[in-house]
């Protein structure tokens, strides 16, 4: 599974994108935020910070209740702000 | 009814006037531009120059986002054309970051499509601005004005 | 802040272009433009062709009315440009009648001051439309649509 | 005084424009109008017409009730259809 990274929380984490394989109790967006956050103190730090993000699957907002099984893509982001 | 994202400037008037050519069922066309600002006016009173904005967004969602975007105003609205072109990367002061055009049979449906365009897109499209300020780098924050924006579409 | 009232059409892009140029307290630019339809639906049901449109105007006043319209969208929201051109003459349909463009720091004031400019000028601005239809020319009356969209401005 | 008249006003009346010189008890627009309609049956035809039709004095709209005493300029046309 792909995991997508942007604006402060791809610079908080070191990354833009990184493949990962969690197991298979790790059902919900909000399980893969824990287990994430288990993985190096970078990715710890990214989600701890107070302020809200968000999270797509495979291009789709999703919640933090959304299952993953059978994403090819998480990504996770601050609100939008374009315009 | 397009979209595109692209690092390139666009030119309004090209644009404008490629929008509905020869379409004469339109009476109306309503055109929103957003510029980069020298000035970003944080929490309502701090005041902080700005000396450059890069835009990130995230290919392939940015454009369905869009694309739904516009599809919704053309359920809510009798529109004969509709044009979204939104720009990512590095923008100076003066710069150009978006346009958003509507063509209409009626003034009240361009102008309000166009709107909830920009209100829409502010808040459901993947762009994310970090500015340049004296401070340094400063991600801007979503905008609670944005939000209620947005929200005075919602059915 | 500035109106022109012309025979000649006006290049959108240009207009734009120039409205505020070098200004970078503008962080949005709202525009409306107005075309020639090739149809007329006379109170709501009754649908005429238009081949042609010809405006007349009242030389003089019609300047100094756009002129106090502008000042009164001044007068309510924070823009830093706002333009009026306003055709007169034998038009066709496809043809541009008026081109209304406003530049704001802000992106609700541009949107509102330009459809505020627009709505007034419908009432407020001694214009006055004749259409050539199959009927022979008929005068376009005050349409009530319009008078309500100015109403809801007043204060 | 300056008396013009615009759009199917214009029409009605035959002439964009004529030089008037009423009574001097001929005192608000709608004295005018009286007058006027009394001068020809083209101009009678005109202000007859059910549809409402305004006046402006030296190029400021004003109402019936406005006197038009120093009056360089009186103009009477139908309500506007701009934009």
């Amino acid at each position: 599974m792909k995991v997508k990274y942007f604006a402060w929380l791809r610079q908080k984490v070191g990354t833009s994108e990184e493949d990962v394989s969690p197991p298979s109790d790790v059902a919900t967006v909000q399980d893969l935020v824990t287990w994430l956050s288990a993985q190096s103190a970078r990715h710890a730090d990214a989600f701890s910070e107070a302020k809200v993000f968000g999270a797509a699957i495979d291009k789709k907002v999703a919640t933090f209740a959304t299952p993953i099984a059978g994403a090819s893509e998480v990504a996770f982001f601050p609100p939008f702000t374009g315009g | 009814m397009s979209v595109r994202v692209q690092r390139e400037d666009f030119d309004v008037g090209a644009e404008l006037a490629a929008l509905a050519a020869g379409n004469k069922r339109v009476g109306a066309i309503t055109s929103f531009v957003g510029l980069v600002r020298d000035l970003h006016v944080r929490e309502g009173y701090h005041r902080e120059a700005v000396s450059a904005m890069t835009l990130e967004h995230y290919p392939g969602m940015t454009e369905t986002a869009l694309e739904e975007i516009e599809a919704e105003a053309s359920k809510r609205w009798p529109l004969e054309a509709t044009l979204i072109v939104h720009r990512y990367g590095r923008l100076e002061p003066g710069d150009r970051i978006v346009l958003v055009a509507v063509a209409s049979p009626h003034r009240e449906a361009a102008f309000e499509a166009c709107h909830f365009l920009i209100d829409w897109l502010k808040t459901k499209a993947p762009f994310w601005k970090v500015e340049d300020t004296p401070k340094g780098e400063q991600w801007v924050g979503a905008h609670e004005g944005d939000d209620q924006a947005a929200k005075k579409w919602e059915r």
